[in-house]
């Protein structure tokens, strides 16, 4: 059994519950174990705090490690955001000595240091790269046959590619290949790798154009016959689902289409039941899908 | 060598070059220090006539049995200054160079003091050298009249019909099974819009008829061994499954055979038999049976075919030729960037993104359309069409295999498709997207100017994505007008991509074979970027075409003569000097260990019985003096002349003595 | 703005234009890579999500970064970026042009023209530890799916949050924030 | 040594790359540091162990031998055998008491002076780490009258 440090973040933990549990329920059909990781804090927000100062964000990113370094721990987590903070601390300060300097004599003031002894994972990367689609096929017990999945893979999971493993971000196919393999359908859609719109701190900066971005996606999934957004960031989930509540207070427009977190949607074809996965706590609700797939 | 050595150094200015860095009276002052220096003295430039004159008089006034140079790099001037010292009645290899510009004087200019020190540690150094130089004298080999040419392109096609017009035999070698490479691919030609077919057949027949030239199409070079004058090169050709002196170029063979695959010449956008020739001006016009695609169905041989010809033999092995040269010109040319690889474009994804060589092929009267511009979706005639310049080229994407350079084609080619949109179909609007228009040939500019006066459109800015409409296949082209400042989304019946121009990978062999360089950008590196861009590093060995770098046809053909005339010179001379630098044996004190023989890379050195003993000797003639065998001798009995031990460790004490 | 350019002797006048030809070099300094190599072909524009629907215009920065015009510190645009890094990754030039915007954005919130909406953001995280902190609705929904009403992070261990508030101590940001509260009250 | 330690150090190089790379960093004017005095040879397969061994003895503070990229040589494999004897030597020098960072071999084309001045930096940059040639501290024991004590 693998064991990882779960770093939560903020909106999963604190606003979609669900996808903090239902990615720890889902992992340990694959042997992984999603442990508490205590004391962690927010990423802290790439695009707010990355915006005010890089150092700053490095080091409270590099904090973040650290505490995983100290338990000896490689670090997972479920949000694209997260993974930009983390990932891009911990490769740009094994990477550059100069860099790593700066933000240690940073974290000197609270006694800690980066070491450079810890891997940071997304979620969805281990699945498709350690458990693989075949393991994740055979985990399956209710195959979501029929279902029309617009899969939102969200930008920082992909980009920049000079800082990833992902290799090009015009037309990946890993997230396809995994929601494929619990049965559903992967549809294609115009601007697909569109950002959702809320990053750069823009959500709250001007929401009204974060959410005319995500209107533009929602509009064009709508139109290729979507049943459900499956994304593999809370902080992408909340501006698709929260969002459809807004774009409709401000805008009148009406998707009502669902949207899942993967692993949540992993849940489902795992056979756990829906509250269990806390998709009752979303603003738009499951129920269409949920009739379609028992 | 018993006499007293008495050494003339010349400090050269080279205008302010190094006089501007360094306090030159003060080299030349350390320089009279120096043991050996009978004579020293500094002067402006040392290379002009006044200068080498200077060397003369000097060697005379001072009786010097010797001489150094201070100044450029020896890869620049020793051979002025040696010949100066042989006119001044010393032994050319009794000078000796102080690079103190390319490796003093410009690359310490901020540090003027230190860059003294160390031109005065160089000069001490090539003092200390020269003291312990010896007489040499060059040896003379005579040239094989003949010369071979690797690619028949235009570049080659012009280089081979220089050649042969010169009286020189020549050997021309091509992997396909026709000559004309990528310009008879074209349609038409950039600015003139001559006929690409109609100017290049002409050349194609001339070289199959011209006597002096032996042409070996569908052949590759398999091994070249020897030096300049003296190449041996294996030739393979490839069987064609057909003996060439029996086809008639009927094409029976082809309308019988039941095998389609896609023909290569027209990028797979037409069908070709296995029994085929590339394309109908094909020279020459043999049958070639592609056995990878060949069902044996022998079709092609019964009555109704080939028949009673019999020129097709299935069974018909490779031939080996090897043929004696004395000069190569190098050909290769180019491969077409693969444009597939920047994603955002859609290119193999989209089916009316086309490249611009498909799209010579799309618009050229002998192409899978007859000429006719359709879609390849649905076989329409395009009413607007986009152009996307700098595909590939520009770019510093290496993830993306693009290239940083400019391939100087595309602009002038993506005009010329938008003149013949215009005016081949009433109506079409072709629209540019460029980042800079690079015309800059002779009557370019003026080109660019007819297409904008005939309606072509053009727009500031770098294609950023191409989407396709899923129903329509129509194609929106994304990229900001940086000229109005506002992003655009443009909808197009059809995309040409102006992909860039690569180096060939067929040209990788070659390189190996005959020890050429490239520079970083994969082209085949040229002795002398501005001064000798048509000569390599290899002596005898020549340039010709893009195999050197991106270039258009009229500058091709300049380079092709070039290099042709370049190499016939020592054909024509008859004998070429060879350096004298190469490997002696000291008999008395070989062992005949038989080490040297194993390092040597040319086969140079061999053991003979001498009075009873094996000892190893040299084949000045194939040792090329790279003096291997002299660091690996265990008993110091090899002597590389011109580096001798002596003469380096001469150098180390005096680099010693400067602290 | 202009005055502090006027007295400093690096930036000239061009009719009316302050070029401070130093900006570009913190821009990269602070992460911009390869930003002095704009050759201004508009990708980054024509891939940007925003530029679509607003007056960012990611070229246009690069320009003013590049020519050293600081009054793009003061453009509200600056602040539209989403940071979804296409124009990076489509870049001929191998630029970070999200990085480069970061860039600036720090810049300018080094001169306290950062929106306060960020500035909120960083209260929270120093009073709790995190941008979006829990609150009940949700802890009741934590429950529901089995987990205990605060995560183990600093809602569970609030002793962790002093060195964050030491972090942003030492970097200045808490002075910054502490000034921009009292300047908007 | 009273001011700041300038390592003198030999560089070996091929005629037809990295000499010709060292002249392209002149004619592009790209400055480096005014350590290195080269000797030129046709090939670095012309290397001969006693020619470091040599230049140590004399007090170099390194020796940086360089050549053509391995496939690039022009006499088809020189570089790969003095790339072997180099990789030997290195032992070898540990053995007389010198660090093997003393000695160094590259492989620059005749198109990149830029990577010739990176590899001058960096060579000073280490050997200024590692202070001058043992036999020139003071107080070093060496083979006697190599280098005379006043000449330093």
């Amino acid at each position: 059994m693998k064991e990882y440090n779960f770093f939560l973040g903020c909106i999963a933990p604190n606003r979609y519950p669900g996808i903090e549990a239902s990615a720890v329920k889902t992992s340990r059909k694959f042997d992984i174990e999603l442990r508490d990781f205590k004391g962690a804090s927010c990423c802290p927000a790439p695009g707010a705090f990355g915006s005010m100062d890089v150092n700053a964000w490095l080091a409270l990113g590099a904090r973040n490690i650290c505490l995983s370094e100290k338990e000896g721990k490689d670090i997972a987590l479920i949000c694209n955001g997260c993974y930009k903070s983390l990932f891009e601390a911990n490769h740009r300060l094994k990477a550059d000595p100069a860099m790593r300097e700066k933000v240690n004599s940073i974290l000197a003031n609270i006694d800690y240091e980066f070491q450079g002894s810890v891997e940071v994972r997304h979620l969805i990367d281990i699945l498709y790269n350690d458990v693989g689609t075949e393991k994740v096929k055979e985990s399956v017990e209710v195959p979501l046959t029929g279902v029309n999945v617009a899969i939102h893979y969200g930008c920082h999971l992909l980009k920049p590619k000079f800082d990833r493993t992902f290799g090009s971000s015009e037309r990946p196919r890993f997230f396809d290949e995994l929601v494929e393999a619990l049965g559903a359908t992967s549809i294609d859609y115009k601007e697909k790798m569109m950002c959702c719109g809320a990053g750069g701190g823009v959500r709250s900066y001007k929401m009204d154009l974060a959410l005319d971005i995500a209107n533009e996606k929602l509009y064009n999934m709508t139109q290729a016959g979507a049943d459900v957004i499956v994304d593999v960031c809370p902080f992408c989930h909340l501006q698709l689902d929260r969002g459809q509540v807004e774009i409709k207070e401000k805008f009148g427009d009406v998707y009502d289409l669902p949207v899942l977190h993967y692993n949540q949607l992993l849940g489902l074809a795992q056979g756990m039941n829906p509250d269990e996965l806390g998709l009752d706590a979303h603003e738009i609700s499951v129920e269409p899908l949920l009739a379609k797939i028992m | 060598m018993d006499e007293e050595k008495r050494i003339g150094v010349f400090i050269c200015h080279c205008g302010t070059n190094i006089a501007g860095v360094i306090d030159v009276k003060e080299l030349a002052e350390y320089a009279k220090t120096l043991p050996n220096v009978a004579h020293a003295e500094d002067y402006t430039y040392v290379c002009s006539t006044p200068g080498q004159t200077m060397i003369k008089d000097r060697i005379k006034e001072h009786n010097l049995n010797g001489t150094v140079v201070a100044a450029c790099s020896p890869r620049l001037h020793e051979p002025t200054f040696r010949k100066a010292t042989e006119e001044g009645g010393v032994n050319q290899f009794l000078f000796s160079m102080a690079n103190i510009r390319e490796q003093d004087t410009w690359v310490h200019m901020e540090e003027p003091e230190k860059a003294l020190q160390k031109a005065k540690d160089v000069v001490r150094m090539e003092v200390a050298r020269a003291s312990m130089l010896e007489p040499l004298t060059p040896k003379t080999v005579p040239v094989e009249k003949a010369a071979l040419v690797i690619g028949a392109g235009i570049a080659g096609i012009q280089a081979s019909l220089e050649l042969a017009d010169a009286g020189i035999k020549t050997y021309l070698v091509e992997k396909e099974p026709s000559i004309g490479g990528m310009m008879s691919r074209l349609d038409k030609t950039f600015p003139t819009l001559d006929c690409s077919q109609c100017i290049l057949t002409p050349k194609m027949v001339d070289v199959e008829r011209n006597p002096n030239i032996e042409l070996m199409t569908y052949s590759e070079v398999d091994d070249i061994s020897g030096y300049i004058g003296n190449f041996d090169v294996t030739i393979r050709e490839k069987s064609r499954y057909v003996y060439e002196d029996k086809c008639n170029g009927c094409g029976k063979c082809q309308e019988v055979c039941p095998v389609s695959r896609p023909n290569e010449f027209d990028l797979g956008l037409q069908p070709r038999k296995a029994a085929y020739v590339p394309f109908p001006q094909a020279v020459p016009l043999k049958f070639t049976i592609d056995m990878d695609s060949c069902i044996k169905c022998d079709l092609c041989k019964g009555q109704e075919a080939c028949g009673d010809l019999e020129a097709i033999d299935f069974d018909k092995p490779d031939k080996l030729t090897t043929v004696k040269v004395g000069t190569i010109i190098v050909a290769t040319g180019f491969d077409m960037y693969d444009v597939e690889r920047k994603e955002e474009w859609g290119y193999k994804v989209f089916d009316n993104v086309v490249t611009g060589i498909e799209f010579e092929r799309l618009i050229g009267a002998s192409g899978p359309t007859g000429g006719n511009v359709v879609r390849p979706s649905d076989g329409q005639k395009p009413k607007s069409v986009g152009f996307v310049l700098c595909a590939g080229s520009r770019d510093q994407d290496e993830e993306d295999g693009a290239k940083p350079y400019c391939s100087r084609v595309c602009c002038m080619y993506s005009l010329k498709h938008a003149h013949q949109l215009i005016e081949k179909i009433p109506g079409c609007v072709p629209y540019l997207f460029y980042m800079d228009i690079r015309s800059f040939g002779k009557a370019y500019e003026e080109f660019y100017y007819r297409i904008q006066n005939e309606g072509g459109k053009f727009i500031r800015g770098r294609v950023a994505r191409i989407t396709e409409d899923p129903v329509t296949k129509n194609l929106t082209i994304t990229a900001e007008d940086t000229l109005l400042g506002t992003p655009l989304e443009m909808e197009v019946d059809l995309v040409v991509l102006a992909n860039a121009v690569v180096p060939a990978e067929s040209t990788q062999k070659l390189k190996t074979l005959l020890t050429l360089s490239n520079s970083p950008d994969g082209w085949l590196l040229e002795a002398h970027p501005k001064l000798n861009p048509m000569s390599t590093t290899t002596d005898g060995v020549f340039l010709a075409g893009m195999c050197q770098g991106p270039r258009d046809i009229p500058d091709v053909v300049a380079h092709a003569a070039a290099a042709a005339a370049a190499a016939s010179i020592p054909i024509h001379k008859g004998s070429v000097t060879l350096e004298p630098i190469y490997a002696i044996v000291d008999q008395e004190h070989c062992g005949g260990c038989a080490t040297c023989i194993g390092v040597c890379p040319y086969g140079a050195t061999e053991l003979n019985e001498v009075d009873g003993k094996l000892v190893a000797s040299v084949n000045e003639a194939k040792c090329k003096g790279c003096g291997t065998c002299g660091s690996a001798c265990p008993s110091g009995a090899i002597k590389m002349q011109h580096f001798t031990n002596e003469q380096i460790m001469s150098e180390i004490e005096a680099f010693a003595q400067g602290w | 703005m202009a005055s502090e350019g006027m007295r400093d002797p690096k930036h000239y006048q061009l009719g009316k234009t302050q070029f401070d030809p130093d900006l570009i070099k913190e821009v990269v300094a602070l992460g911009g890579k390869n930003a002095q190599m704009c050759y201004q072909c508009g990708t980054c524009t024509a891939s940007c999500p925003m530029g679509q629907r607003s007056g960012l215009r990611v070229r246009t920065v690069m320009r003013k970064a590049n020519l050293g015009m600081r009054e793009v510190l003061d453009d509200p645009d600056l602040w539209l970026c989403t940071t979804c890094y296409t124009c990076s990754d489509r870049c001929p030039r191998r630029i970070m042009a999200t990085d480069a915007i970061i860039a600036l954005r720090n810049i300018a919130t080094r001169e306290k023209k950062v929106p306060m909406s960020m500035i909120k953001i960083m209260g929270a995280i120093s009073k709790t530890g995190h941008g979006v902190p829990n609150n009940e609705a949700n802890m009741k929904n934590r429950v529901k799916v089995g987990l205990p009403e605060n995560p183990p992070t600093t809602h569970t261990y609030p002793e962790y949050i002093k060195d964050i508030n030491k972090i942003l101590e030492v970097t200045g940001l808490l002075k910054i924030r502490e000034e921009m509260e009292a300047e908007s009250q | 040594m009273a001011e700041e330690f300038e390592p003198n150090i030999l560089g070996i190089l091929c005629n037809w790359c990295t000499y010709a790379g060292a002249d392209l960093a002149g004619t592009s004017r790209t400055q480096y540091p005014p350590n290195v005095r080269v000797i030129r040879i046709m090939c670095t397969g012309r290397l001969d162990p006693a020619f470091v061994l040599k230049a140590l003895s004399v007090g170099a503070d390194g020796v940086l031998v360089s050549g053509c990229h391995v496939g690039d040589c022009h006499y088809l494999a020189g570089n790969f055998k003095s790339r072997r004897r180099v990789a030997l030597l290195r032992k070898l020098i540990e053995e007389y008491g010198y660090d093997r960072e003393r000695l160094r071999m590259t492989f620059i084309s005749a198109s990149e002076g830029a990577i010739w001045a990176e590899v001058v930096q960096d060579m000073v940059n280490t050997i200024k780490k590692l202070g001058p040639n043992p036999l020139k501290q003071v107080g070093a024991a060496g083979p006697e009258g190599v280098v005379a004590d006043d000449e330093f």
